[in-house]
């Protein structure tokens, strides 16, 4: 009765990449948009890391950022808004030989998806989170983000934001996520250099991506930035909680860029015994042991 | 013979144990057994009662009136004597109610003392208890004792032998104390026979479906489903995760359905209401998902550990815009088994969501069964994958065919991407604007699937006279019910019962033409754990149904046979 | 007169800037307008139209077929040209959109070099643009002129010299270029008239209502409403949160309403599915709130951006368990005001949801009035507060009262207590188990209540000949639509409508026998803007209603006058 | 049109409360739950700083923390699983003149109400919140919550818990909480005062209180909290976030009791103008400006 259910795979022989042979749909940005830098880094890692279009699933939510995975050729899961982390959860662990990269903006993720970032830092399962951080809502036309600076005004906000700024980097440490780093979308070699170390990380990677909004946010351009970002020094030592701490709280008049937080924590995958063999969609479903079972409702 | 007994007292104190136990005696002696549970939402304290009814012919509803009352503490007593028949009996421990009680069918056992006496602690009450309950109806130890080997096997052989010990002295001073009594056990074949409950019977039914993944929230009383399936993870190579929220669980489910294997989640109503997003986005990308809907009674938290069947509306509408979905409501343990199989059949050959409606009662309660057959289970892969994959050229997700399945591509295993979003589509599943290709995508998930699913849905159960005067209909949980009262009510008349177990979309008439066996009766009644009349409205909506009346009791209780009779007598 | 105009290009190139300006000078003129607009999901570019219909007698909907074209860019040109009629006229500017047109009747008018010239920057083309047009039709500046200077109020007095100038420029133009134009603007008396959206017409209603307390999350087409009511936010002292969610939005609302204040919350169909929950706690804790429910086509994310009626069937069964809700919805900016008063009144004198359902159509369309008339809006606070509360003894937040109703009481305004509890409660509000108050509270908040307010729904809106052979039936947002098909039908046939704007509970038969007019008719149809016939649906399940047959739109596209009344003609 | 709406209210003289007077409706506890040193505590607290029954209200979610305001007299809303924090904003705001308390257990406040926990901190609103934190599910019967230790073994876990343990404290410092304690069932006195201390507090705060469930939760029993809590010494600085943070991370050997942190980040009903002077609840409607507004539409 189970004939046929689970079949192998079939494989074939790798090929490389090239950057132009990832090129997605038309982007609906807007023209200018620091998005634009992100999609370009992000073309590169593939191309540096070797990973073809078909060997990795793109997440996203709803906003400008989750657009992201249809301008890029991959496999794609484009969900709800402040849903991509569990989807990719659930993606990851009934494939964990396949790369699972997230793509959400800083409402998606920090504002409907909050509880959800928590648990999955927690999970800790090696998947990689990009969060284009605007610090404002851009595709429903500029309200205030949760990373958004207080005080600013808008639409919806006339009296100003009266909540204090979210730090992401702060939490994501305090849930002793295993790696924390923060780049910039006009900086594409850092950028690059940052998506290659967090997908090559083995655990929960969490990457905020400064990422001008030229539309609607007025105060946080690209100028402002470069004003502000530097990277953090060689001698940095990330692997120190408290210092990362008192490092992630630095944002003003200095903004530091990179690794700022990792741990070893051990990945998900690598722990469940469920999965220590084969990946679970590889896993055939043996109907003969349902007889047994039965037995043990006698 | 047909015996209901009832074990009643406080959260805590082990009504379950002595319930279980004898549930599980009686099972494997053979005979026929149905069981069910009424609890408060605490952990400790207040007043909750096991309820068996034995047979040596198949039982499959409860009764009212107890033959045998097993009372724990003072409060349950007084609350449940009242239900007890004038020739039934009630067994208490006078010492630990602090009372004594001076009916003569009221049977004053020292189970504290038994217990101590048999080397054991006062937890060891409850195999007195259960012993003393077999020597009232003359039934012997045997089996007990191995079911007492069975539950401690993890425990220490001495604590396995006292409390043998205490179930024969529980035994031997219920046969001395009780010689007139009129309890007597029949003897039946003693092949022992399954017993299952309905949260077993689901989470069995998707484990031999093939389920690979399941992400839920714990929620009463579809929590069961999950310790069941969480039970079977390594020996079944299942993932069972716990999200943080039902919105996680749902989202989780889709996602892994989409990696290709085979999903579900199980909630309750307020859980089920934070899905129903996810839900939509099923609909939308064409996932396929099982969603176990346990329903208790609401709005709200409602009371939590009690049994309604007010979900149904909720469940046919849940999710913003229009989409395709299945709804089946099992009405028995097996049903529930078969039909969680056809859900994930369905689920992934219409690549849409599916609904298992069931509550409390029909979660809680214990059915007994000869067994089950599994050569009837179906399990067909419908993912493309391995060589029929790698061979495809410029796979599309949503490519149009003329039954508006598309064949859903397992990602990473071949060069094909598999692109699926939330958004409106096109046939690669990236986002259009356009008012043409918007139509196609709706006539492909809607109008095209519906008729093919429809086909699928089996008719509803027929019971009953050929010719009915009186028809009841029903749905879910109430099949034993239903049945059972049909039974009764056919000694006097021409009676039938229809009960749907596949109710959305509603079978076709051509199976079974049920609204003219509904139109032709002259009292027909739709009956419902409901105050509104759900299922009523729904045969209204969609099949122009009319009933003579209906009953429907929204109280947070079920429906008993001798209860539901009176009901149906009183509108005939 | 009656003049379609059409501005279409990319979105951020100034659509909205110059549809906005001519919309309102020609409201401040004293004609009848409707606007309409059709735009993506994007914030740059793409392809997006305003559109505006000027006339001298009412117009309350839009038609498919354009008098004027404004094409700001070229893809949309090719798109919209079609739609253009034999004796319209087009305007570009070939310079920007790096194109020139042969035909004659297209006008190639250099916004940008006037713009420039007039000592303005390329986005003063919008100005040269709006002059162009009115210059176009032979009207003259005045009124824009003030329109200008209004809308720059914030700048400097030269930049609104040189957009004065810019219109002049583009005016002159057109006069010059286009002398043998046919179009020519009817005169009308000039009283200014109101112009409204459906959108601002909600938050004004709840402003008006004595909203204290407005929380939700942003989510098109209902972000306009927050919009509205946060610019009120210190003149009418209302607090506008944002919530982090849907879920918080709805659960902020309702303590707000607990404690004491007319709260209220919007949202479209994906953020309603995580308001479920929610809701069924403001049904248990009979907490009234009110709901705006934008519309958009769905599954999930579906088209953002775009039109649908595809989410009654949810609003009506919304939240597991039962409990009762009215759902109201307005078919054109004036109802949307007064039944969002209506709204809170009922929510807060049965505590009861409240659920306004309106759509992007609705939400985006314009409308002119005389003006709205206040002495219509009824305020009555129907709490428990000041002296009456504080001279009450032993306050019972669920007290069961002959109506269902219970005084609601302000908390912490007397010693009198005021406890809810999302469990099954007493009257105290305090949490049960027992089945007797579980019955009492269920027939308390369905049984009870749901008759009164019964009798507080409007009879559907009738329109047309009195005994009509023709009948069409619709609600929410298609009301100006039907009722412009049913004036044109009229030429030829006895035609009527039907429309529906408070549809739960239906009204009752008693108020106007709508089941009689549509079973009269000979051809009676149900025109909804969604795939499955939510509303035919409910008509039939709730009051037995058919029809001959239905008209049903789901391209994410509205009704057009013109489009509707080829559907009709087609099904007579 | 708009008369009676809104009349003002009729004061009454203080009385002073008294323990007896707190007796709500009879706990469905079980016998020795820790939770009941909470509810001792918390009326302790109400006489201390002699606040009445109806001078607040008392939030929860559902759990069996969540019982708490039915076992004291109060206002009370008793809401949904997960959504106190929500709806106890929407109180506070539309009534800033009376007290609002939180009681939600840890699945509760840090599980499904994860969400609401972050942005509430973010918003700063005085109230104060108490997690009853058993570090277990208790009323649906023993299954993990986010602060249930790593590898403990529960019915629907039976491969032991993967995800690491939440630290609510470390997670509270991060986004800036502006108070936040931990206390301990056990200790009444530490525990009133630590209440005390909260309710004084001019911002939101946030207490996890180390509560013993007896029936499902094995490990954390009094003996072992009692093995390890200590008090934070006299001289230690709550208003320094790094060190705050660096303390806040002691678990297992070694759990410090007491205010790990604190802030004087303004309240936010200190900064909304449209409440500066009387709560939202007194305001009454001037439906008079409507027919000018009407003139805006013009
Ligand atoms: C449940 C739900 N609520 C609200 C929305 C509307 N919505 C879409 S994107 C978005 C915010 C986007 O902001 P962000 O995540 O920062 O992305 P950005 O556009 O700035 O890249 C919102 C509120 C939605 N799609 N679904
Ligand atoms: C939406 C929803 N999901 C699930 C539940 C079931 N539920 C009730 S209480 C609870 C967990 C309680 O744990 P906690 O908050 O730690 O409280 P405790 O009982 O331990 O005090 C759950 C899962 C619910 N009532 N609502
Ligand atoms: S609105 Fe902002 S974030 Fe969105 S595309 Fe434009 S610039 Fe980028
Ligand atoms: S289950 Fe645990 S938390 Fe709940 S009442 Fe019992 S001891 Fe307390
Ligand atoms: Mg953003
Ligand atoms: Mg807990």
């Amino acid at each position: 009765m189970m004939e046929g259910l689970f079949q192998l795979t079939v494989l074939r022989e790798k090929s490389m990449p090239e950057f132009k042979d990832l090129k997605g749909i038309e982007p609906a940005w807007c023209p200018g948009c620091g998005n634009f830098g992100i999609l370009k880094a992000f073309k590169d890692t593939l191309v540096q890391m070797n990973i073809e279009p078909h060997e990795f699933t793109a997440v996203s939510g709803i906003g400008q950022a989750a657009k992201f995975p249809h301008y890029i050729k991959c496999n794609t899961f484009n969900g709800l808004h402040g849903r991509a982390l569990p989807a990719a959860t659930g993606i990851r662990l009934a494939n964990h030989k396949q790369r699972v990269m997230i793509f959400t903006g800083d409402g998606d993720c920090y504002g409907e998806g909050g509880n959800h970032l928590i648990h999955t830092i927690r999970r800790n399962i090696n998947m990689s989170l990009f969060v284009h951080d605007n610090q404002i809502y851009g595709l429903t036309k500029g309200q205030a983000s949760p990373t958004s600076a207080e005080g600013i005004h808008t639409k919806n906000q006339p009296l100003g934001v009266f909540s204090e700024q979210l730090n992401p980097m702060a939490m994501a440490i305090a849930l002793d996520c295993s790696f924390v780093a923060r780049s910039f979308s006009a900086d594409p070699e850092h950028l690059t250099k940052t998506m290659k170390a967090a997908i090559e990380h083995n655990g929960f990677s969490l990457v905020d991506i400064l990422q001008p909004c030229i539309t609607f946010n007025k105060l946080n351009t690209y100028e402002w930035y470069k004003e502000r970002v530097y990277y953090l020094e060689n001698e940095y030592n990330p692997e120190d909680r408290v210092s990362a701490f008192a490092r992630s709280l630095e944002w003003g008049d200095k903004i530091p860029l990179g690794i700022i937080y990792k741990n070893n924590r051990p990945a998900l995958e690598d722990r469940n015994p469920v999965i220590s063999e084969l990946a679970l969609v590889k896993q055939q479903f043996n109907g003969t042991l349902i007889n047994k079972t039965l037995r043990e409702f006698y | 013979m047909d015996y209901t007994l009832r074990i009643c007292g406080q959260a805590g104190q082990g009504i379950q144990t002595i319930g279980g136990s004898l549930a599980r005696y009686f099972a494997r002696s053979g005979y026929h057994i149905f069981t069910n549970k009424d609890y408060e939402s605490r952990v400790r304290g207040g007043h909750n009662y096991y309820q068996l009814r034995v047979s040596d012919m198949p039982v499959i509803s409860s009764l009212d009136r107890i033959d045998i009352l097993v009372a724990l503490d003072a409060v349950s007593l007084e609350i449940y004597r009242i239900d007890l028949k004038d020739e039934g009996h009630l067994i208490y421990d006078s010492k630990s109610l602090h009372q004594e009680y001076k009916q003569d069918n009221y049977l004053d056992i020292p189970f504290e003392i038994l217990a101590a006496e048999s080397g054991g602690s006062k937890i060891m009450s409850n195999s007195v208890a259960t012993g003393a309950i077999l020597g009232l109806l003359g039934m012997d130890l045997e089996i007990l004792n191995g079911i007492i080997r069975e539950s401690f096997a993890k425990k220490e052989q001495s604590i396995q032998d006292s409390n043998i010990a205490a179930a024969a002295a529980g035994h031997q001073f219920a046969v001395k104390a009780c010689t007139s009594c009129p309890l007597t056990a029949d003897t039946v074949n003693n092949n022992p026979r399954m017993l299952i409950s309905g949260s077993d019977a689901i989470g069995l039914g998707a484990v031999a479906s093939g389920l690979k993944f399941y992400s839920a929230y714990p929620m009463t009383p579809s929590t069961g489903i999950m310790n069941y399936i969480a039970d079977k993870e390594v020996e079944y190579g299942i993932i069972v995760e716990q999200a943080e929220d039902e919105i996680a669980a749902i989202n989780m489910a889709l996602g892994a359905s989409y990696a290709g294997v085979r999903s579900m989640t199980g909630t309750s109503g307020g859980g089920f209401a934070l899905m129903t997003e996810g839900l939509s986005l099923a609909g939308i990308t064409e996932t396929p998902i099982v969603i176990a809907l346990a329903q208790r009674p609401g709005p709200a938290t409602g009371l939590p550990t009690r049994t309604e069947q007010g979900d149904l509306n909720f469940a046919l509408h849940a999710g913003h815009g229009e989409f395709p979905r299945v709804i089946l409501a099992p009405g028995s343990p097996e049903q529930a088994f078969y039909l969680t199989n056809k859900a994930f059949g369905l689920a992934e050959k219409y690549q849409v969501p599916v609904i298992i409606l069931t509550d409390q009662y029909l979660a809680d309660s214990e059915w007994t069964y000869d067994g089950f057959d599994t050569s009837r289970l179906h399990n067909h892969d419908q993912r493309l994958r391995g060589e029929a994959l790698a061979n495809m050229n410029n796979y599309k997700r949503y490519a149009c065919t003329d039954s508006g399945v598309t064949p859903m591509a397992v990602p990473g295993e071949s060069v094909n991407l598999v692109v699926v979003d939330s958004d409106e589509h096109n046939e690669e599943g990236h986002m259009i604007e356009d008012a043409a290709t918007r139509n196609l995508m709706m006539d492909k998930r809607i109008f095209k699937k519906l008729p093919h699913i429809r086909e699928e849905i089996s008719a509803p159960a027929y019971y009953g006279s050929e010719k009915p005067e009186i028809v009841l209909v029903g749905w879910g949980s109430t099949y034993g019910v239903l049945k059972e009262t049909v039974q009764i009510l056919s000694g006097e008349y021409e009676a039938a019962m229809l009960h749907f177990s596949e109710i959305y979309p509603l079978p076709e008439i051509e199976k079974l033409d049920y609204a003219e066996i509904i139109r032709k009766a002259s009292v027909s009644l739709c009956i419902e754990n409901n105050a509104t009349g759900q299922f009523e409205r729904l045969l209204r909506a969609e099949a122009g149904i009319s009933f003579t009346g209906n009953i429907r009791k929204y109280d947070g209780r079920p429906f008993s046979a001798d209860g539901l009779t009176g009901e149906v007598n009183a509108r005939i």
